[in-house]
């Protein structure tokens, strides 16, 4: 219980210091939170290590108006429960805001906490409209487009590009594609015009055989198949699709384009579409950052290690422009500075939302996706 | 044949066995008696390798067999019939009897014997396809001794074998004891309740409380014993 | 009518996936009545040690059916070595331990395997080769079967009947049953049971091995977590089925896959595994000991 | 010694050859990038050599004690000595009262919160312990229920803007009617099957959860679920959080007390024997359905309890925190506890739970550390932590000589 | 044999059969026992006893026949009604193989036959009101009883695995009696005893019939102790009673004898 004491007697120091401006030597608190271990762990591991590039550089080069950036990084395995224990815990480190975390679930049960304790939430891949819609966190941002966005240009591509009348709808169950697939029913319900949905459908993601399922598809005499989800199942499903002769189009989305659904499908990924971010990867930040990952881990970066730089680079500078760590000020900055982003030139609106990001949709042709524009 | 040297034997840390020292010849019924608890069930499973003694020795045919493994045991010709029967529930009584004859390879011997055992007990013949755990409390205690028969051990030994029997199996058992010993030269290591019965058969007995050997002499003369008859045989 | 046929096929293939695990599952439940969570990553660990080594054989440039059989061969060996240390570090200690104890050693045993090829691997998903060839006399009908489908319908067939067979007739079979009843007379017998035990685990993993080999490259794709999820569909087979019989486990596994392929045709796959479960109930409450269990032959 | 080395040794070469392929070769079959990684080969090999030698050594010293020293050890141990003599225990519960009720002020907001989780788990690992520890009745889908009391927080507070105290009792009673709907068909299954079927209900739970998005809002689960009132106070984040803590103490406390208190009565005896001999209790006079039942209930009653301040104190629900793990963890709590033992129980939970936090500095070893503590304080603790001393207590009641004397004044 | 036409007999079974698939193992047996009668049941093993026992006593349903109990708990056809009822009925059992609560204590054991004749309920073992409390001091009190007339209070708080055989035994009766039976049922009570326990086990049950009025039902192998004992001999083989008779006709059935008890029967 010394300990305790020494910390209640170093408490009001601190805060007498966080009340005087010029006390600017002490190191700039930014926790990192997200999936890290566990079967998750490859979505939230990249944010890690694009947090950690980045602000190794910015360390680097002096810091930001010459205080170091300090990094908090914890695990929260995507589970709520758990987030609620590392939202805590980023709280008792007095971290000034976070890059967090990847799943919608843990980041909405986490954002309570956050949002009480003035925190700034910044996250590179939770979708749910909900986070930024409801209004009810103000302290959250993200450098992902929702969900909505991503179904909507779905929707309209398959009806205005491809023609297509008659549609499959499936899902893996999970938060995010299921949310998907729920907005891609009904954009496509209000469509009208002899649009409809034949078959919406949950797939019971890890399952051994999906050929069920894609008979059911063959019967339902979809023309199209809309599947919201992660690449696991979809090349599973494409597959077995396409070796029951079942050839129509199917239209993914971020979860999918991934180069290890080409690679898992191969031959059968040809002609398949998904929607992804804009492609920045000519973006001279994109390409230095994804160097230096490379220099940095010997391996390609891994899923939204591109958002999760932009996020980073987002915060660190709106705290630049802030010229402090205030709440009110880094969250003004972030919404009026725009800032040069791996992801382009970017800023947030009043919801959240990143502005100047959005999604365009992708072909696989010749094993590799392909941006259509 | 069977030399055992002040054997220690614990269950944890309670002491059921106090330097225990017995001796089996060749060719000879030996027969253990004593009070409920006292100890007899541990020293054959002792020998049997079940439990092992903390200290001590137990020379079969004067090689020790104290740290071997129950297999091993098996193997040297040492059988037994356990206290509790221990029947395979789900074998059929013939799968029962065929894996008393686990370590045998001779085929033909073993049909023979098969045959043998089912002349001794025709209920046993009667019931030979019902699942050995159906069996009543008495066909359970037949199929035991019979499973034992059919390794054809050197040494058997025998843990109240007579438990649950009918009166008039209880005698055929105890002729049939008396039998395997005469044709086939089998050692056998009774321990019986019915010291009475036991001590009939027996060349010689022991006689064991809380742990300890306290009594060993010819059979007949501990039958004659004062202090035997009035402990052990209820007269 | 056709559609009926479809789902029927796409059933019997599932069926055979689980059937595939679950023969391994239930051959350890009999023998030492313990749960095995860690079945399933004994599976995993096959197929990921099968995808390895096909992997440098490729490099190598081994050709096709030669990658297959090293691959299978190799898998077999470290899944029976990961299921014989298994039972030696995790299980045997616990023999005489309080029933559950095996059960929460098995569960961490399982949570362990996972992690640790996780943190040796990735946790991303891998592909996994097609190493079953395609044969051309299915090409006419390849709509309906692939040949991975047929190998692995063909393969749980055989391996069911030669475990019928191994389990009835050879001593060691024998002495598993023995072991399986009654520890202590098993010995008393003539069993070394600790030898018949692991031995049980080497070959229930064995199994997994093949189920993983085949199943990974029907899939064509693995990761760390796949063997949880079979593992505890597997086991729901084996239950069905009536856990500890060979046949049983078979059945079951065909029933389960039957059941979530109906479900999903006629109904929703939304609720495949709801129906799965809510079948496994009803049996239960209709034949308490599965399918072709035994029930209790103990006699008051 | 030699001997010891030479095991060593082999032990090390078997791991060595064991972990080859997935320690050693890294493949990535979407680059077809094969990394050799030969140091891990090294790492393993000393690692295996130094960690067999402290294995035997550990086992040594565990059979060693169990066969030499177990009843001094019972007779003067810390364990006894706490029960024995009642001014021990009692400056012992005394200490652990004082710091459980200073805790909040002693420590920051994450400290509290994680507390307050390991709280639950001891709550919830009573609970359970009512229905495997003490009735024998192995039931891995323990978690439903608490998924119960959750969703049902989480729902009536969406859709009524009914208040956490308000659902409490709603929620622990909808808990113990699935208890009962469930335990109804399933109860005369026998061990593993009632465990399979348990597991099945679980899961069922779950995908209900997951799919019927109508009712459940489905896997995007449902957020902003008020926090408890506190007689109308309005309180900060981390006055609630404190707040809450004292609330699941509580709950804690009371938990023990009627834990305690049932299994040392009359359907407390009749669990424990179900839990020894069916057939035996049966010929006893005793309901075999009725008294499993009570104990299902009871279980699903304290899980409903718990799901309904889980719900309170996430203020989000979703199915993803329903999953089979968490039964198994409840489960391990009650099994590394030593089944009955109340004491153990809440000591397992406080590691179980405590331990993945605290190894959070381990970030990615820690669940690999988890799984493996599991297997390891099985080994070599299999009774569990504490074995129950239960029945030490009811001799002390039924002192008859004492009995006797009272009367005689 | 009724000796009251007023009194109606305890237990009263009308051609009770049982098969198993295709084995008969109870076949047509009557049988009727008085109020504070001691009974034995004999025959060959595998005769039928356990199973005839195990249909009295709710473990299997019988194929067919009447089993009717008239006690002071109740007067009811018993067939297909399930074992705890039947206890609770006033039938209590041992069983052939000990079936105990082995880590258990002594004492409990016996209190969980006081089970079926105490109410508390959840709500009261939480409360501890001073209904429960009482009733759990009397349960504690009479099972205490119980064992001192047994001759176990020095093992009371020992666990049930640590008995020696013969206590284990006598364990059982303690907590069949702890139910208060009309009719107690023993199934080869001295099984495993050697002579000189068995002679104390007589002593036993004769004193349980006398001073509490119960009657007995049971099935024994040891001639000295059922001849001893029984006011009347049921015999069975093959399922059939083929003999019933006070101990004096039976040692004289030349069928008995045949069957059963060979030349040198009595001991
Ligand atoms: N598994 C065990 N654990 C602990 N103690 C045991 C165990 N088995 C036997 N004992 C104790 O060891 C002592 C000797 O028991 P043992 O079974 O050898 O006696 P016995 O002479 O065969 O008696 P019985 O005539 O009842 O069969 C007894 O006091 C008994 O309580
Ligand atoms: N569950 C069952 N299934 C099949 N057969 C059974 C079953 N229970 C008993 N039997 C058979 O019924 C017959 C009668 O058995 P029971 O146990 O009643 O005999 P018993 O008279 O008690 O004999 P013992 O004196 O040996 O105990 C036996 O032949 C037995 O094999
Ligand atoms: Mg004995
Ligand atoms: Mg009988």
């Amino acid at each position: 219980s010394q300990k305790a004491e020494e910390k209640a007697a170093e408490a009001p120091a601190e805060n007498t210091e966080a009340a005087a401006p010029a006390a600017s030597t002490e190191p700039i608190k930014i926790g990192v939170a997200g999936a890290h271990s566990g079967d998750l762990a490859s979505y939230g591991l990249p944010t890690v290590n694009a947090v950690k590039l980045y602000v190794d550089e910015v360390n680097k080069n002096g810091g930001i108006d010459g205080r170091m950036v300090e990094l908090y990084i914890e695990d929260d395995v995507c589970k709520p429960e758990v987030a609620t224990n590392t939202a805590s815990k980023l709280v008792s480190e007095k971290v000034v805001a976070v890059v967090g975390h990847i799943c919608s679930g843990a980041t909405k049960a986490a954002l309570g906490i956050y949002k009480d304790a003035g925190i700034l939430v910044i996250s590179p891949s939770a979708t749910n409209p909900e986070l930024t819609q409801s209004g009810e966190y103000p302290n959250f941002l993200r450098t992902i487009a929702p969900d909505d966005a991503q179904a909507r240009l779905e929707v309209d591509f398959a009806i205005n590009t491809l023609n297509i009348k008659k549609f499959a709808v499936l899902h893996d169950k999970g938060d995010y594609g299921k949310g998907l697939a729920e907005f891609a029913k009904s954009f496509l319900e209000a469509t009208g015009n002899g649009v409809e949905v034949v078959l919406y459908e949950g797939v019971t993601p890890g399952a051994v055989d999906y050929s069920a399922v894609v008979q059911k598809i063959g019967r339902s005499g979809a023309e199209a198949v809309i599947f919201g989800g992660y690449h696991p199942e979809a090349s599973k499903i494409v597959t077995q699709m396409r070796k029951k002769q079942i050839n129509i189009p199917f239209i993914s989305d971020d979860g999918v384009k991934d180069d290890t659904f080409i690679k898992v499908a191969g031959e059968f990924a040809e002609g398949v579409y998904a929607t992804g971010p804009v492609d920045t990867s000519s973006n001279p930040i994109n390409i230095k950052a994804v160097e230096d990952h490379k220099a940095a881990y010997q391996a390609d970066p891994g899923a939204f290690f591109i958002n999760g730089y932009a996020a980073t680079m987002a915060l660190l500078n709106a705290i630049d422009k802030a010229d402090s760590t205030d709440y009110d000020a880094v969250s003004k900055a972030l919404r009026t500075e725009y800032v040069e982003t791996p992801l382009g030139n970017i800023s947030f609106d009043e919801k959240g939302d990143a502005i100047g990001v959005g999604f365009s949709m992708y072909q696989v042709q010749n094993g590799a996706y392909v941006e259509l524009k | 044949m069977l030399e055992i040297n002040n054997i220690s034997t614990f269950y944890g840390n309670i002491q059921a066995l106090h330097d225990v020292s017995l001796k089996i010849n060749e060719g000879e019924i030996i027969t253990l008696i004593g009070a409920n608890g006292a100890g007899k069930t541990t020293t054959l499973l002792s020998v049997s390798g079940i439990v092992q003694p903390k200290s001590g020795e137990i020379l079969f045919k004067g090689e020790p067999i104290h740290r071997m493994k129950p297999d091993k045991i098996v193997q040297m010709g040492i059988c037994q019939v356990p206290e509790g029967r221990h029947i395979f529930p789900y074998l059929t009584v013939s799968e029962n009897l065929d894996m008393g004859a686990f370590l045998r390879k001779d085929r033909e011997g073993i049909k023979k014997d098969l045959e043998q055992i089912y002349d001794l007990f025709p209920r046993l013949a009667e019931r030979r396809h019902q699942q050995g755990g159906t069996l009543s409390g008495g066909e359970q205690q037949m199929l035991a001794i019979s499973r034992a028969l059919m390794a054809r051990p050197r040494l058997l030994l025998l843990d109240e074998p007579s438990l649950g029997l009918a009166p008039l199996i209880v005698q055929q058992i105890f002729e049939i004891i008396k039998k395997i010993k005469e044709e086939s030269g089998t050692t056998i290591f009774l321990v019986e309740q019915n010291a009475n019965l036991a001590l009939k058969v027996a060349d010689r007995g022991y006689v064991m409380e809380t742990g300890r050997v306290t009594m060993e002499d010819k059979a007949s003369s501990l039958l004659s014993n004062e202090d035997v008859k009035k402990a052990y045989l209820g007269i | 009518m056709d559609y009926f046929l479809q789902l029927f096929l796409s059933g019997l293939t599932k069926g055979s996936i689980y059937a595939l695990i679950a023969l391994g599952y239930t051959m350890v439940y009999g023998i030492i009545q313990l749960i095995n969570f860690a079945h399933g990553e004994i599976y995993m660990i096959g197929a990921f040690t099968a995808l390895i080594v096909a992997s440098v054989l490729t490099i190598l440039g081994f050709s096709g059916l030669s990658i297959l059989i090293l691959a299978g061969i190799a898998a077999v060996i470290y899944s029976s070595a990961y299921g014989y240390t298994m039972e030696k570090i995790a299980y045997r200690p616990l023999r005489n331990a309080p029933r559950l104890s095996p059960l929460i050693s098995a569960i961490g045993m399982s949570i362990f395997l996972q992690n640790y090829v996780l943190l040796a691997q990735t946790s991303d998903f891998l592909p996994f080769p097609a190493l079953i060839p395609e044969f051309e006399f299915l090409k006419p009908v390849s709509h309906i079967m692939s040949s991975a489908e047929l190998v692995i319908i063909l393969s749980s067939a055989v391996i069911m009947v030669l475990l019928t067979f191994f389990i009835k007739f050879t001593r060691m079979g024998k002495a598993m049953r023995a072991t399986a009843q009654d520890k202590k007379m098993a010995r008393l017998v003539g069993i070394d049971v600790d030898k018949v035990i692991s031995l049980t685990f080497i070959v229930g993993s064995s199994l997994a091995a093949l189920g993983g080999i085949l199943i990974a490259s029907h899939i064509g794709q693995i990761n760390f977590y796949i063997g949880f999820i079979a593992g505890i569909k597997a086991f729901t087979a084996a239950v069905l089925g009536g856990i500890g019989s060979i046949p049983g486990a078979v059945l079951g596994a065909l029933i389960l896959g039957w059941t979530e392929s109906f479900a999903t045709g006629y109904v929703s796959s939304d609720y495949e595994d709801v129906f799965a479960f809510a079948l496994l109930v009803l049996i239960l409450i209709f034949r308490p000991a599965g399918i072709l269990g035994k029930s209790s032959a103990q006699k008051v | 010694m030699l001997n010891e080395l030479k095991k060593s040794l082999i032990t090390a070469v078997w791991f060595m050859f064991l972990t080859f392929p997935i320690m050693v070769i890294k493949v990535n079959t979407v680059y077809n990038t094969i990394v050799w990684r030969w140091h891990n080969l090294i790492y393993i090999g000393v690692g295996a050599f130094f960690g067999s030698m402290i294995w035997r050594w550990l086992h040594y010293k565990k059979t060693h004690i169990s066969e030499r020293n177990i009843r001094e050890r019972l007779k003067n141990g810390l364990q006894n000595a706490i029960v024995d003599n009642k001014k021990v225990l009692y400056t012992l519960i005394a200490v652990a009262v004082a710091f459980t009720f200073a805790f909040p002020h002693m420590s920051n907001a994450y400290q509290i919160n994680i507390m307050t989780t390991a709280l639950m788990y001891v709550v919830l690992g009573l609970g359970l312990n009512i229905v495997v520890g003490l009735a024998g009745l192995l039931d891995l889908g323990y978690v439903a229920f608490y998924a119960v009391g959750a969703y049902s927080y989480a729902l009536l507070n969406h859709h009524f803007g009914l208040g956490f105290w308000a659902v409490l009792p709603i929620g622990g009673a909808l808990a113990m009617m699935f208890g009962i709907i469930l335990g109804f068909p399933v109860l005369r299954l026998r061990g593993d099957y009632l465990a399979i079927v348990t597991l099945g209900f679980g899961e069922i739970i779950r995908l209900v959860l997951e799919n019927w998005n109508a009712f459940s809002f489905g896997p995007s689960g449902i957020s902003g679920i008020d926090r408890p009132s506190f007689f109308g106070l309005t309180l900060n984040l981390s006055q609630s959080m404190t707040a809450l803590y004292y609330l699941v103490l509580g709950f804690a406390v009371i938990t023990i007390f009627c834990v305690n208190r049932l299994q040392n009565s009359r359907i407390g005896r009749a669990w424990l024997a179900l839990r020894e001999d069916e057939i035996a209790c049966q010929a006893m006079g005793i309901d075999k359905t009725k008294t499993k039942l009570t104990a299902f209930a009871l279980g699903a009653t304290w899980a409903g309890f718990m799901g309904v301040v889980f719900a309170a104190k996430t203020t989000f629900v979703n199915p993803a925190s329903f999953t089979f793990l968490e039964s198994a963890i409840i489960l391990a709590i009650v099994v590394l506890g030593g089944m009955g033992s109340i004491l153990g129980v809440i000591l397992a939970a406080l590691i179980l739970i405590l331990l993945p936090e605290y190894l959070r500095a381990f970030s990615e070893l820690r669940m690999l550390i988890f799984g493996g503590s599991m297997v390891l304080m099985m080994v070599f603790r299999p009774q569990g932590l504490i074995s129950n001393v239960r029945r030490k207590y009811l001799f002390d009641k039924m002192n008859f000589g004492g009995e006797k004397t009272n009367e005689a004044k | 044999m009724k000796q009251n036409d007023q009194t109606l007999p305890v237990l009263e079974v009308k051609g009770l059969t049982m098969d198993f698939g295709g084995l008969r193992a109870v076949d047509h047996v009557d049988m009727e026992i008085q109020n504070g009668e001691i009974v034995a049941l004999i025959g060959p093993n595998g005769a039928g006893k356990t199973t005839f026992f195990n249909c009295i006593t709710g473990i299997y349903t019988p194929t067919s026949g009447d089993i009717i109990v008239h006690t002071k708990f109740g007067e009811k056809r018993i067939n297909g009604k399930k074992p705890n009822q039947v206890t609770e009925l006033g039938l209590a059992r041992t069983f052939q193989n000990i079936r105990l609560f082995p880590n258990m204590t002594v004492l409990e054991n016996v209190m969980i036959g006081r089970h079926c004749r105490t109410k508390a309920k959840v709500i009261g073992a939480l409360l501890r009101d001073p209904g429960t409390r009482k009733e759990e001091k009397d349960a504690a009190a009479v099972s205490y009883g119980i064992l001192e007339k047994i001759g176990l209070t020095h093992l009371a708080n020992e666990m049930a695995s640590n008995l020696p055989y013969g206590a284990q035994r006598k364990l059982e009766i303690a907590r069949a009696l702890a139910t208060e039976p009309v009719l107690l049922l023993l199934d080869e009570p001295a099984a495993g005893m050697n002579p000189q326990e068995t002679e104390e086990l007589t002593g036993l049950i004769r004193e349980i019939r006398d001073q509490d009025k119960i009657a007995i039902l049971l099935i024994e192998h040891d001639m000295k102790l059922v001849m001893n004992l029984s006011d009347r001999i049921y015999v069975m083989d093959h399922g059939q009673r083929i003999a019933a008779g006070t101990p004096m006709e039976i040692k004289n059935n030349p069928e008995v004898i045949k069957a059963y008890l060979g030349e040198e029967a009595d001991a």
